[in-house]
């Protein structure tokens, strides 16, 4: 990442608050993934989670778009409430944005029609326009000439761009991302994130839950660190990287950045 | 009301037995042809003035009665039995008997049997869902014998079984044997035995509680036994309806009085439906009559003046 | 709305579909009623009782044409179960050989092999009935043909066909006649549970059952002393001893001998006689469902990698050890939900017998029994529960040995 | 202990041919046929097999007669020809008959029309299976069953064309309301108005329209159907029309909405669970008792209902096997996406979960295209059972046997051989469809 | 491998000879596999045999015990001429244990299981002394406590070394390795390298197919390279490296290393 210098100056933070999670909990079974999770998101941060496997990492950002029902407490989106109001669920699910670990692309579609499906059913948008928008998105992540292809044509690190095209083709005003980059070999991953880090100098407020702790020191305003369904710490990068706090955020850095 | 339901549909629906020889069957271009047909084409032009408006449905030992009672045909004319259970329980009305038959028995001559009462232990070809069944079972009963069972589901499977020696008898109506005989290669190595161990007699039915539909058919086949009773056949009955004298067939042929609108028809009916396939003695010799491969006698069948059943009441 | 809250929307959606399928019921039960009413029918068992009055060529059980409806459709019932289990079995055997040999090296049984499959499972079964049926009763003699007249012996001639077996076993166009096992001073028949039980039957299973234990444990020690010292000490003829020693022993007790047929009048009277009605359904029901096993037992042969079989090779275990210590108990994995969907198909399919004349629940309760009582209703109705609940045990059956076999993952 | 000596190879070994017991002929035989003690019995009971076969059928298909009009004048033949006890195959019955096995009693000088039927048909089917075909083809697939029962019952054109009407109409409410209800709700109400359209406009709008433009063809009876056309016609209908059911049940089946799956389920197995001639039969008898007195259809048209509900249940079976095979992320993208249930199922789920299942689609089709032969025992004309029966009660080819049986064997089994190759063959085609 | 002392002293090679193959030829059909193929290997020999894909690496270790037949030259395996005599076969194998690339494992049986079906049925040896046995090896490759788990339950390093160990139950005088660890992920390679390491230390015959040339520098007395069915150079592992020979070995290590 560091070949790269990074416009760190236009990533500005608003005081506006996009997301604010307030003692959220959340159960599987009797299990207890979640605990008592309190965050609030302002608009253009870019918060980086991490934490060792199991610690409710994914679950956290999926209850965010409602991909998983949180039992207690709230979470409200850009100004509307995650309740069981289908129409509440819709409207989240239209803002936000989000990127899989494993791309899901829709391999029956071409990589226009994958960009196109959404904007066109969900926002009822033309055919031509929604086409337009995507043919943007795709030149913005630089896989424009792809476009007619089908998505098991195309390298991984290729459809994960795809993937991150399609979220933006609804304009989402926040996008998540699932580790991103963990399913990509090696030359692949740095495609992937410098479209990350581009969207991260537009603005885009990002929840990103990732490993790659260099994208966390160049990109993120913020790191949250989750173990056991708690959030343990969280920081400032360079704070976070070079002076963590909690024992177990030491115990962790050390795992992760002594590969 | 079926006459009325007929006349709108412009179709009568008989349900016929599509695997009888000589009785009802299809030929290579797909006519039915057949004694039992011949009725449903007199009754089509009796009711409807066109003895090609029939459609047949072939019906099953199983299906026929299903048929006939959901309203799927109107008419049934496919060697059913008269019998008690069935008129009453069944709810149907047999209308008349238009072939009188019996169970009769059909073995190889070189088994050396001369009656029925000799078959103890023999195995009997016999086609399943049929009365045949239960009086084959009770005639073995009443003479103390035994016997196994093989049941065939139609009359062409009972004679392949029968001939392939999987049984050594084959018993069903003999008007059935008898035309199954004469179509064996070998006729002459096959015996029909004397002994005739049920009463059958065959013949249209209806639904219970129509009863000028049941009067139509029934005065249908009347008509034709009684033009061959006075002699009207396919070939004079246009000129009789003018030129007879006899105030019976004047009736009869609608010349004089008004049987027909008694019956809810024009007076031409049976005119029309004799003219059709001619009347029932036509109808028999050109089916199954001696001049067929089947060959069968008269017999019981014969006009009561001719010492048989066929018996037509007066048209008054 | 109701229909808008994720909570609440299930439920709606689930009265309201119940309320349909309610009213879609009572509509159907309604129009039952009216149809009754206006056929002037009853719905009852009540004709289950009465005297079936035909005869039945083949019973399992005491059968008169005096016996009730009832019986005639439990003596379908058992044909049913009968034809329905042989097949299976000749089934299973033909479907593995089949199978397996279609998975030869050898060109020629590989060639043929595949022509069987595709011939037999691209033709209804229908046909295969129909077929077997003909082929028996056409190239087999007729009873007569083993005739030997006063005028034969005089002339020299020998009958077209002779008995097989030291003149035991006779087939003819109808059927094969066998010795049937009987016993001369058998012991009286036991009044078991409103039940009549033949107790010679019953002696021989529990004189058979106790040699069974014995030599169960004699081959439970065999298996100890395995594991204690490697060497299988042999005991097959312990096996053989304790097996047939008793039995035989208690056959003599009984006077056991053999009925074997003669020729009477018109057929072989005495023994068994296994009719080829039977034999015909069974075999192509059991030809037809065996090609389609034969592909299941390949796919679940070569679905085992090859991998396996070269990694036992390796560690030196010959060929047939192989197959069974490795390759068939992965391959049964895979093998035996399709195929017990196969028995399935092969029990619903000997709904077919009436084409043959073999008379199966079919043609007992849904044939002659429906056409002589003219109980459409009810006679199919019972059919159809007796039909779905042997399927529901079958596929119960099934069920649980998915669960009890399934691979352990992570 | 010993050092390692180099070795270094300059020069390369050519390729050499393998010896000469590796190769040609008896090579082959010896690696294919005679292997091994086993390999040589085998081979050899095989041969003997063959040879048994060959001797049984070859004289009998050798003395095959192909003019003659009876039974009786087939022996003739042989009899003159081959000699005294030589038999035969009498082919001069199917020479005769042939066209009632494929047509049954479809009039002659109209079996154009199910021939035109059987062609559109693969017109009608190739957008779905292609979909580099032009889209616009789609059109034609829609009014394809429309056209093909015109074509093949005739009558009036108004008839069909008002029945479509009523799926158009259908279609125009749901577009209508399926913004503001949903689906399921607007679905309901097209369903309804729709079955409204049928039941009291189909007839009398499409008389008027018959009445101010006459355009009409040949009627023909159902009951002149027969043989494989009967055979084709009910299991393509069956198979089609059970598709759209077989979708809802293994939807149904999937659903976490206990009551639906319960009733799914209970469907599924019930019909799975019973013989398919149980179901004919309760098409045949038990229908009447089932529905409203004085309703009364064409056989035909009940046995179709019921093999149509019978496949759907096996369809519905092999639809959930192609669900559980698509991964779980494809649902939870298109609900990331914004994406209603409904539009996840038609746009993402159905369309790779459908492709998946072609194969199991086609051998459900297979299946049910040789189980119509069962419809014999109701007393329709089947191309196995129906039609042999009325030919052997033929007063000329009463006592004939194998040919009937040969005849519509043949038939079957080049209809059904050629399917599976053919999906198997498309399933190969289809998988890299997109590499 | 740096990490770790290996201990060189005890890897003796004897002047015994445990196989002796002398110009064998193996075609497959018309094609020819193995050509004119030479090699003799000492008792306690490790021979690390490389090459590019298809050039019949795979194929010669097969032969040797018998997975695959050759079609002339003779192959003797500790005394006994490979040649159709069952008997001699099963007498090799029994000596030869052999690890695949896919492990397999016998997933119906449990780890114990796969270690014992050999020695019983093969060896004739009583279930309990197998099952000691059994043990002590997993032991040795430190898994002993999965020993009752069945082989779907472990992770790849782990099922490779139950392999070995199933392999060394039999106890035999040669192994032969066909890339024991180009399925596994990078941090199990190191599990089941350590183990082979070990394997080596005491003296055990090995034939290791492999392209791991950090193992091939530490463990091999001897590396053999091939290509298109012939063996094209062999050498000690330092000279090997450092100084190849023909041309074909040197493009195929620039290739290898280069990495
Ligand atoms: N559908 C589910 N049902 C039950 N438990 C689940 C489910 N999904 C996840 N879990 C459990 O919840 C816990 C948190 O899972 P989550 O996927 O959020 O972890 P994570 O931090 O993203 O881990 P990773 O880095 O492995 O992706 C884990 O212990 C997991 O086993
Ligand atoms: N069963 C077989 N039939 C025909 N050809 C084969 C067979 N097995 C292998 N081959 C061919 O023999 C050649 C040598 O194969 P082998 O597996 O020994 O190569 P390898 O050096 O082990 O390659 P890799 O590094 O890919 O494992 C290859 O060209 C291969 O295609
Ligand atoms: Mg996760
Ligand atoms: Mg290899």
């Amino acid at each position: 990442m560091a070949e790269q210098a990074i416009d760190r100056s236009k990533m500005k933070v608003s005081d506006e608050v996009a997301i604010q999670i307030s003692n959220m909990n959340k159960w599987y079974g009797q299990f207890h993934v979640l605990r008592d999770v309190n965050m609030t998101v302002h608009k253009g941060e870019r918060i980086v989670i991490c934490g060792p496997s199991g610690s409710g990492k994914s679950t956290l950002i999926r209850c965010i778009n409602r991909l998983e029902e949180h039992q207690s407490g709230d979470i409200i989106v850009d100004g509307t409430e995650l309740t069981n109001d289908l129409k509440n669920i819709d409207k989240v699910r239209s803002e936000v944005g989000m990127v899989f670990q494993h791309f899901n692309l829709f391999p029956h579609l071409t990589i226009l029609e994958n960009c196109t499906l959404a904007p066109i059913w969900v926002r009822k948008i033309p055919k031509r326009e929604a086409e337009e928008t995507a043919m943007h998105f795709l030149r913005k992540v630089k896989i424009p000439e792809q476009a007619n292809k089908y998505p098991g044509q195309l390298s991984g690190g290729q459809q994960q761009r795809v993937a991150i095209a399609r979220s933006l083709c609804m304009k989402p005003r926040i996008m998540l991302f699932d580790e991103p980059t963990s399913a990509l070999d090696p030359e692949m991953i740095k495609e992937v994130l410098d479209t990350m880090i581009e969207l991260a100098e537009e603005g885009m407020t990002m929840l990103c839950v990732t490993h790659e702790m260099g994208f966390a020191q160049a990109v993120a305003n913020r790191v949250v660190f989750m173990d056991k369904g708690q959030i343990v710490e969280q920081n400032e990068p360079r704070e976070f990287f070079n002076n963590p706090q909690s024992e177990r955020t030491k115990a962790f850095l050390s795992q992760i950045l002594g590969h | 009301d079926t006459l009325a339901d007929v006349k709108a549909r412009g179709e009568l629906n008989c349900g016929v037995n599509v695997g009888l020889t000589g009785f009802g069957a299809p030929d290579a271009n797909g006519n039915y042809q057949g004694f039992d047909v011949a009725l449903c084409k007199a009754v089509a032009a009796a009711v409807l003035g066109d003895a090609s408006k029939v459609k047949y449905l072939p019906t099953t030992g199983e299906t026929r009665f299903t048929a006939l009672a959901s309203g799927e045909v109107d008419v049934l004319i496919r060697n059913s039995t008269w019998s008690f259970q069935r008129d009453t329980d069944l709810k149907f009305d047999f209308v008349a008997v238009n072939y009188y038959d019996g169970q009769g028995f059909m073995v190889k001559k070189d088994l050396g049997v001369s009656s029925a009462k000799e078959l103890d232990g023999a195995t009997v070809c016999i086609q399943t869902g049929t009365t045949t069944e239960l009086n084959l079972a009770d005639f073995f009963k009443a003479n103390n014998m035994s016997y196994t069972p093989v049941n065939v589901a139609d009359d062409s499977e009972g004679q392949r079984q029968y001939l392939a020696g999987a049984c050594d008898v084959y018993t069903t109506d003999a008007s059935g044997l008898a035309a199954s005989r004469a179509t064996l290669p070998d006729a002459d190595n096959h015996i029909i035995l004397p002994e005739i161990i049920s009463k059958e007699p065959l013949g249209p039915l209806v639904r219970h509680g129509d009863n000028n539909w049941g009067d139509i058919i029934r005065w249908t086949y009347f008509a034709l036994v009684a033009a061959e009773e006075y002699g009207v056949t396919s070939a004079n009955v246009a000129d009789m309806a003018t030129s007879t004298n006899n105030p019976e067939i004047k009736r009869l042929l609608g010349a004089e009085g008004e049987l027909g609108k008694m019956l809810g028809l024009d007076n031409e009916w049976a005119k029309r439906a004799i003219a059709a396939s001619g009347n029932y003695g036509e109808i028999f010799e050109a089916n199954i009559g001696s001049a067929t491969p089947i060959k069968l006698a008269r017999g019981l069948n014969a006009l009561w003046t001719q010492g048989g059943l066929q018996y037509a009441p007066p048209f008054r | 709305m109701l229909i808008y809250d994720t909570r609440y929307r299930a439920i709606t959606i689930q009265v309201i579909v119940l309320t349909l399928f309610l009213l879609f019921l009572s509509w159907l039960v309604n129009n039952t009623i009216e149809n009754l009413a206006a056929k002037d029918r009853s719905f009852d068992f009540g004709f289950l009782w009465q005297r079936a009055g035909y005869d039945i060529n083949q019973t399992l059980i005491s059968y008169t044409n005096d016996s009730t409806h009832f019986r005639a459709a439990l003596v379908g019932l058992l044909n049913t179960l009968l034809a329905a289990t042989v097949g299976c079995i000749v089934a299973t055997i033909l479907g593995v050989l089949v199978g397996v040999l279609r998975l030869s090296k050898n060109w020629l049984v590989g060639r043929m092999m595949t022509v069987y499959v595709e011939v037999l499972r691209n033709v209804p079964v229908l046909l295969w009935i129909l077929l077997t049926m003909t082929i028996l009763s056409e190239t087999t003699p007729a009873p007569s043909d083993f005739r030997v007249t006063e005028a034969m012996i005089a002339a020299g001639e020998a009958p077209k066909a002779t008995m097989m077996l030291w003149d035991t076993v006779a087939i003819t166009n109808r059927g094969m006649n066998v010795p049937a096992p009987l016993v001369e001073h058998g012991l009286p028949r036991l009044e078991l549970l409103g039940m009549s039980v033949n107790s010679n039957v019953l002696a021989f299973l529990v004189v058979l059952g106790g040699s069974l234990w014995v030599n169960s444990r004699i081959r439970g020690h065999a298996r100890r002393v395995q594991e204690a010292t490697g060497v299988r000490p042999v005991t097959w003829w312990k096996s053989l001893a304790v097996i047939v020693l008793p039995t035989v022993a208690l056959l003599m007790a009984l006077g056991f001998h053999l009925d074997i047929p003669t020729l009477t009048r018109f057929n072989f009277k005495g023994g068994t006689e296994i009719l080829h009605s039977f034999t015909a359904l069974t075999l192509a029901l059991a030809l037809y469902t065996s090609a389609f096993i034969a592909e299941i037992v390949r796919a679940g042969i070569m679905a085992i990698s090859r991998g396996q079989s070269e990694a036992a090779f390796a560690l030196g275990l010959r060929p047939g050890r192989t197959m069974s210590l490795v390759i068939l108990p992965q391959a049964l994995r895979v093998i035996i939900p399709p195929l017990i969907s196969q028995y399935l198909n092969l029990t619903k399919n000997t709904s077919l017998a009436i084409a043959v004349s073999y008379m199966d629940l079919r043609g007992t309760l849904g044939g002659i029994t429906l056409n002589q009582t003219g109980k459409e209703l009810e006679c199919m109705l019972l059919m159809m529960a007796i039909y779905l609940t042997l399927s529901l045990i079958i596929s119960s059956v099934m069920n649980a040995f998915n669960r009890a076999v399934a691979l352990k993952e992570r | 202990m010993t050092s390692v000596i180099p070795f270094v190879r300059n020069e390369m070994l050519p390729e050499k041919e393998p010896p000469l017991r590796e190769r040609g002929v008896v090579h082959w035989m010896r690696q294919n046929l005679f292997s091994g003690p086993l390999n040589t019995v085998l081979t050899l009971l095989g041969l003997a097999v063959l040879l048994w076969v060959a001797s049984h059928v070859l004289p009998w298909l050798m003395h095959s007669v192909w003019n003659a009009s009876s039974l009786t004048e087939c022996r003739d033949i042989i009899t003159q020809r081959f000699g005294e006890g030589a038999t035969g195959a009498c082919w001069a019955m199917v020479k005769e008959r042939w066209h009632q096995y494929l047509y049954g009693f479809y009039p002659m000088d109209l079996y154009w029309r199910p021939n035109l039927a059987f062609v559109l048909m693969f017109v009608a089917i190739a957008p779905v299976l292609y979909t580099s075909l032009p889209r616009k083809m789609l059109w034609f697939t829609a009014i394809y069953p429309a056209l093909t029962f015109w074509l093949l019952w005739g009558g009036s054109v108004w008839t069909p064309v008002v029945a479509m009407l009523g799926f158009v109409i259908l279609a125009l409410i749901f577009r209508a309301l399926v913004g503001k209800l949903g689906v399921p709700v607007s679905a309901g109400i097209g369903v309804v108005v729709a079955a409204l359209w049928w039941m009291f406009a189909q007839g009398p709008v499409s008389d008027a329209l018959q009445a101010a433009i006459p355009l009409s063809i040949t009627t023909v009876d159902s009951d002149q159907f027969g043989g494989f056309l009967l055979s084709i016609v009910i299991g393509v209908t069956a198979i089609s029309a059970s598709l759209p059911m077989g979708i809802l049940l293994a939807l149904g089946r999937k659903s976490d909405m206990l009551i639906v799956r319960t009733l799914s389920v209970g469907f599924i197995e019930f019909i799975r669970g019973v013989p398919l001639i149980t179901l004919l039969f309760t098409a045949s008898l038990l229908l009447q008792y089932f529905l409203p007195p004085g309703s009364n259809f064409d056989i035909i048209l009940r046995v179709i209902i019921l093999v149509t509900l019978f496949a759907a249940a096996y369809i519905a079976e092999v639809i959930r096997g192609g669900l559980a095979a698509l991964p779980r992320g494809q649902y939870e993208a298109a609900d990331a996406l914004g994406l209603d249930y409904w539009q996840a199922q038609r746009l993402i789920i159905m369309p790779q979960a459908l492709k998946i299942s072609i194969p199991g689609i086609v051998s459900s089709f297979i299946g049910l295209f040789k189980d119509t032969t069962l419809v014999a025992f109701v007393g329709l004309q089947d191309p196995l059972k129906g039609i042999t029966t009325i030919v052997r009660a033929d007063i000329n080819w009463k006592g004939i046997y194998w040919e009937p049986y040969i005849f519509a064997g043949a038939i079957f089994f080049i209809i059904c051989f050629g399917m599976s190759r053919y999906s198997m063959w498309l399933e190969r085609k289809l998988k890299t469809d997109h590499r």
